[in-house]
């Protein structure tokens, strides 16, 4: 398949940094306001799939590999499953244990325990918001371009 | 260790009986002794590969080996001639339909609604 | 008894569901269907989470609000990703399935092709 | 209307019935009967795991597990995926 | 050493799960750099996980329940409610994850050679990992949510491996049907905890069973509950995926689908046993002077399951003229076999008058003891012919019995296996089939004589099926098809020989299994009150 019209393509690349901003933030500020690691990586994965409409799924496929997205997802799932196991070694020492809750990890930050949170407050939550979010970006547009580019036959080219 | 010992000699009762391997495995190395004493009552003149071993159907030569084999779709050919009614059934039921597979399901939801929910 | 119509409804839509999986042909329907037994039990968890005049389970500013259930709201979030697994994979064996025996009624495929 | 159909039919009334009987008998909407536990993760989100969001705080930290599991099943879910649209031939 | 031990012994349930779970995020990059390292890896993934279900069960058998939180130190807060995930261990948990090691160890070490020719051996390693990660999450978790969790990542995973050959049209339509009828399941499995979480406002299995109460929307939770898992554990007449799943799946995942079912029959036992035990002596209605317990009815239900579970699963297998799906309806006539035992045992339970505990009659202890020795049988006898089917498949490229013929004059340790699994199904002593079977004839010959006499003549029937293999796969002269036919590679024969070697030790050695697990397994099984005081 090889893509839409050249309108389809300049306002899809416009669109495309500004909801991967916005799914970036909803990633970032998962322990704060509504969202998180699943919601902000959906944002991101279907900005990704936008592309992936607009520009055709032999040209997306060209940029980038599925085997890619396939270790990045690895990746994301053993920075997360790597954090529930370094609560083994920190802290009481129990599988998922939240081990750098209510310290200072970052000292520009000075807000600590009850009250609002901050950026910093929320111990492995942030970290484990990234993880899952770095694994859902990457599954789901793996999933998206990989049935993409197994039909692209029956589309016509 | 003893204990482990102990429970290997034991015997298994299971309320009206027992079952014990090594007395079983002592018995079958009896009737196996028995049966090769048997054997060497038989007949000492048998050769191999000569006229005395070949084998006749109703004084027929035997067909070739390959034809003689039985496809496994006519073994028990019998038995599931008796039974075709129930295996006609049996076919209907499995009809290899996934909306049929959820039916059996929702059919048996309904069932144990009824036998649990109103007794 | 006004206060149980939800839940009513997400009977509603666990039976059409499952109305879909059984009277529909379309493999494509059948997965509809699916997904729609899944929103049903989605609706459901959510729905328990509600309680009367409260707000998200989200401090933000001061004072303490009555809010709502937090627990349901994490299983339905569960649930939504289990339901996009599921969903991805049924629709890659139907893209299969199409290529084998090209049609997606669901009375046809199915059996040996050798 | 053929056997299969019919039987379909009586035993999804018989469903209904039951399901209909078991949402009028649910607590009413809105005031649930028992929330001990969640009143107690809504207490203390914020002094236990540093969250505004309780629902994150429930995600990632109370039932962290489920959410490894959740992660799992996408995870499973991609493998599977690109494993069935591999080339067949080496 | 002891301490590493020791942390390794206190931290073991949470790293049972972890750990394939671990190897499996590893395995597509390892895949990257070398194949044979891959499948080395998974190998040592399997045999770690084994080594922490060797510690854990032993510590179980010793020293009772152990219980482990995920994130925090107390189960309880306000000793009322539990708000962290746990894992609740008891005696029953244990069998059935050395049953599942078992199953791993076998599986994976036969496919080394097994999957050698086909492609995308990463994702089916990851997927490996994962149904074995899903199958002991399964087992060993005290948490109904993250049950319907690892239940969907188990099927998932093994939807995805049934229809690994894509270029078989109806492997990838087993696949669909599985994933269907497993995701129809586990939503309404879903339903009724979230049933069960609206009236208590808890997801913990001992915390639900302690404060469950016998009304019109537990009973509806308990019938969903009982017939998604008895779809997912292929109860007749919801069967109908499993022959086709278990026939087109690679016999290597077959192996694991096996000990996956065995799991969802476990979720039926702990539904039953332990969320709903507080009631199974309490009497639901009265009828003129007798009461109708709880028990009765549900043994009944699970009775007259079992006898058609049996009686079409064994008639339906005498039919088949493909192995893996004989194989398969015989595998679901071996289930009938658990069910009844576990239904003749529900039937004798009862309430003591003077202690007011539970406690079981003689016949119903045996039933229980049968039963769950016939779990772990089953197990090994029909993974042991599913290798061995696959094994035929390998060498020949068939597995249309038809086709077959003359195998035993080429592939020796095949046959040998085959024929240790043939009475092994079949209950012929001195295999372990006999000794489970023999428990589950004598006790429900009390319960009912006709039971027993169906039982036995369905076993007969299910020698008659594999002498048919038997007949026309091995015996007979050799085809000039298969004249050059090879005996299967080492890590098969390993993977076989390890399964034979078990079911001999059982049958030689009853006893020693009898009294050291199966007694504690038949004891933590009806006692849902020291389940409850495991975290409460």
């Amino acid at each position: 398949m090889m893509g839409m019209s050249k309108i389809v393509k300049t306002i899809a690349s416009i669109a495309f940094p500004l909801s991967m901003i916005y799914g970036l933030y909803v990633i970032a500020h998962g322990h704060l306001t509504p969202g998180g690691g699943f919601q902000g990586g959906a944002i991101v994965a279907s900005a990704c799939a936008m592309i992936l409409v607009a520009f055709g799924s032999v040209w997306t496929m060209g940029k980038i590999k599925e085997k890619h997205l396939s270790v990045l997802e690895s990746l994301g799932a053993l920075g997360f499953i790597g954090l529930a196991f370094f609560g083994l070694i920190y802290g009481i020492n129990i599988f998922f244990n939240n081990f750098l809750v209510n310290q200072n990890v970052i000292p520009i930050f000075n807000e600590i325990g009850k009250g609002l949170a901050n950026i910093n407050t929320a111990g492995v939550l942030p970290l484990m918001n990234f993880a899952v979010g770095l694994k859902v970006i990457a599954g789901l547009f793996a999933i998206v371009l990989v049935m993409a580019y197994a039909t692209r036959l029956s589309e016509g080219k | 260790m003893i204990l482990i010992i102990d429970s290997i000699l034991k015997t298994l009762t299971t309320g009206s009986g027992f079952w014990n391997p090594l007395v079983w495995i002592f018995t079958i190395a009896i009737v196996l002794l028995l049966m090769y004493i048997l054997r060497g009552f038989g007949n000492k003149g048998y050769k191999e590969g000569t006229e005395q071993t070949k084998s006749f159907l109703s004084g027929n030569e035997e067909y070739e080996k390959e034809k003689m084999h039985v496809k496994a779709s006519n073994v028990y050919w019998g038995f599931l001639e008796t039974f075709r009614w129930l295996y006609k059934r049996f076919d209907k039921m499995h009809t290899g339909n996934v909306s049929d597979y959820v039916l059996w399901f929702v059919v048996i939801m309904g069932i144990l609604f009824l036998i649990i929910g109103v007794i | 008894m006004i206060y149980n119509i939800p839940y009513i409804a997400v009977v509603g839509l666990i039976l059409i569901g499952l109305a879909a999986v059984i009277f529909k042909r379309n493999l494509i329907k059948i997965v509809i269907g699916i997904t729609i037994i899944e929103s049903g039990v989605n609706l459901f968890l959510i729905t328990l989470a509600f309680r009367e005049n409260s707000t998200a389970p989200i401090y933000h500013g001061t004072g303490s609000r009555l809010m709502s259930l937090p627990v349901p709201h994490a299983l339905t979030l569960t649930s939504i990703v289990i339901g996009v697994a599921v969903l991805a994979l049924m629709l890659t064996l139907i893209i299969h399935i199409y290529r084998h025996y090209k049609t997606l009624d669901v009375r046809k495929i199915g059996g040996d092709e050798e | 209307m053929s056997l299969r159909n019919i039987a379909a039919v009586v035993f999804f009334t018989i469903i209904a019935i039951f399901l209909i009987v078991g949402a009028l008998l649910t607590h009413p909407f809105g005031y649930p009967e028992n929330a001990d536990m969640d009143q107690y993760i809504i207490d203390n989100t914020q002094s236990e795991t540093g969250a505004d969001n309780g629902v994150t705080s429930v995600v990632f930290d109370y039932r962290g597990f489920d959410t490894l599991g959740e992660a799992t099943v996408l995870f499973t879910a991609v493998a599977g995926v690109i494993m069935l649209f591999r080339r067949l031939n080496k | 050493m002891s301490d590493i031990l020791n942390t390794l012994l206190y931290h073991s349930p949470a790293l049972i799960v972890a750990v394939p779970l671990l190897g499996a995020f590893l395995t597509p990059l390892i895949g990257k750099i070398n194949d044979k390292l891959r499948n080395i890896f998974a190998i040592v993934i399997v045999l770690i996980t084994s080594f922490l279900v060797y510690l854990l069960v032993s510590d179980v058998f010793s020293n009772g329940i152990r219980t482990y939180v995920f994130g925090g130190s107390s189960p309880l807060v306000n000793n009322s409610f539990a708000v962290r995930i746990l894992f609740e261990v008891d005696g029953l948990n244990a069998f059935m994850a050395i049953i599942a090691s078992i199953l791993a160890i076998a599986g994976v070490i036969y496919s080394w050679s097994f999957m050698k020719e086909n492609t995308g051996l990463d994702k089916y390693y990851t997927l490996i990992l994962l149904m074995i990660a899903g199958m002991f999450g399964m087992i060993l978790t005290g948490d109904m949510f993250n049950f319907f969790v690892f239940l969907e990542i188990t099927s998932i995973a093994s939807c995805a491996l049934i229809a690994f050959r894509t270029n078989q049209g109806s492997a990838v339509d087993a696949g669909f049907k599985y994933i269907v009828i497993s995701s129809i399941g586990a939503l309404f499995i879903l339903f009724a905890i979230g049933i069960l979480y609206s009236q208590y406002n808890a997801l913990n299995m001992a915390v639900i069973a302690n404060s469950i109460s016998y009304g019109f929307l537990d009973k509806i939770a308990l019938v969903l509950l009982i017939s998604g898992l008895a779809m997912k554990a292929g109860i007749v007449p919801m069967h109908m995926w499993l022959p086709d799943a278990y026939g087109r799946a690679p016999s290597s995942v077959t192996l694991i689908l096996i000990g996956t079912t065995q799991a969802s029959l476990y979720g039926v036992l702990r539904v039953i046993f332990s969320i709903y035990g507080k009631h199974l002596t309490l009497p639901v209605k009265t009828i003129g002077d007798t009461n109708l317990s709880l028990s009765a009815l549900i043994g009944i239900i699970l009775i007259s399951f079992a006898l058609l579970t049996i009686l079409i699963g064994v008639l339906m297998a005498l039919k088949q003229n493909d192995f893996k799906k004989m194989i398969a309806f015989a595998a679901v006539g071996e289930i009938g076999y658990m069910l009844l035992a576990f239904g003749a045992a529900i039937t004798s339970i009862s309430t003591d008058p003077l202690t007011g505990s539970t406690i079981l009659a003689t016949h119903g202890e045996v039933a229980l003891k049968g039963g769950i020795f016939h779990i772990i049988n089953d197990a090994l006898d029909v993974g042991l012919l599913f290798l061995v089917a696959g094994a035929i498949y390998y060498a020949t490229k068939h597995s249309s019995l038809n086709k077959l013929g003359g195998l035993a004059r080429n592939m020796k340790y095949t046959t040998i296996f085959f024929i240790i699994g043939l009475l092994a199904v079949a209950g012929i002593p001195p295999m372990n089939g006999y000794v489970s079977k023999l428990l589950i004839y004598q006790s429900t010959f009390q319960v009912n004589p006709i039971l027993s006499i169906i039982a036995i003549l369905c076993s007969i029937l299910l020698l008659a099926v594999f002498v048919k293999v038997f007949h026309s796969a091995f015996l007979g002269p050799k085809l000039p098809k298969f004249k050059d036919v090879k005996e299967v590679p080492k890590s098969m024969i390993l993977g076989m020989g390890i399964i034979a070697c078990i079911i001999i030790f059982f049958g030689l050695f009853p006893n020693l299994i009898l009294d050291n697990i199966i007694d504690p397994v038949a004891r933590a099984i009806f006692d849902y009150s020291a389940y409850i005081g495991g975290v409460l």
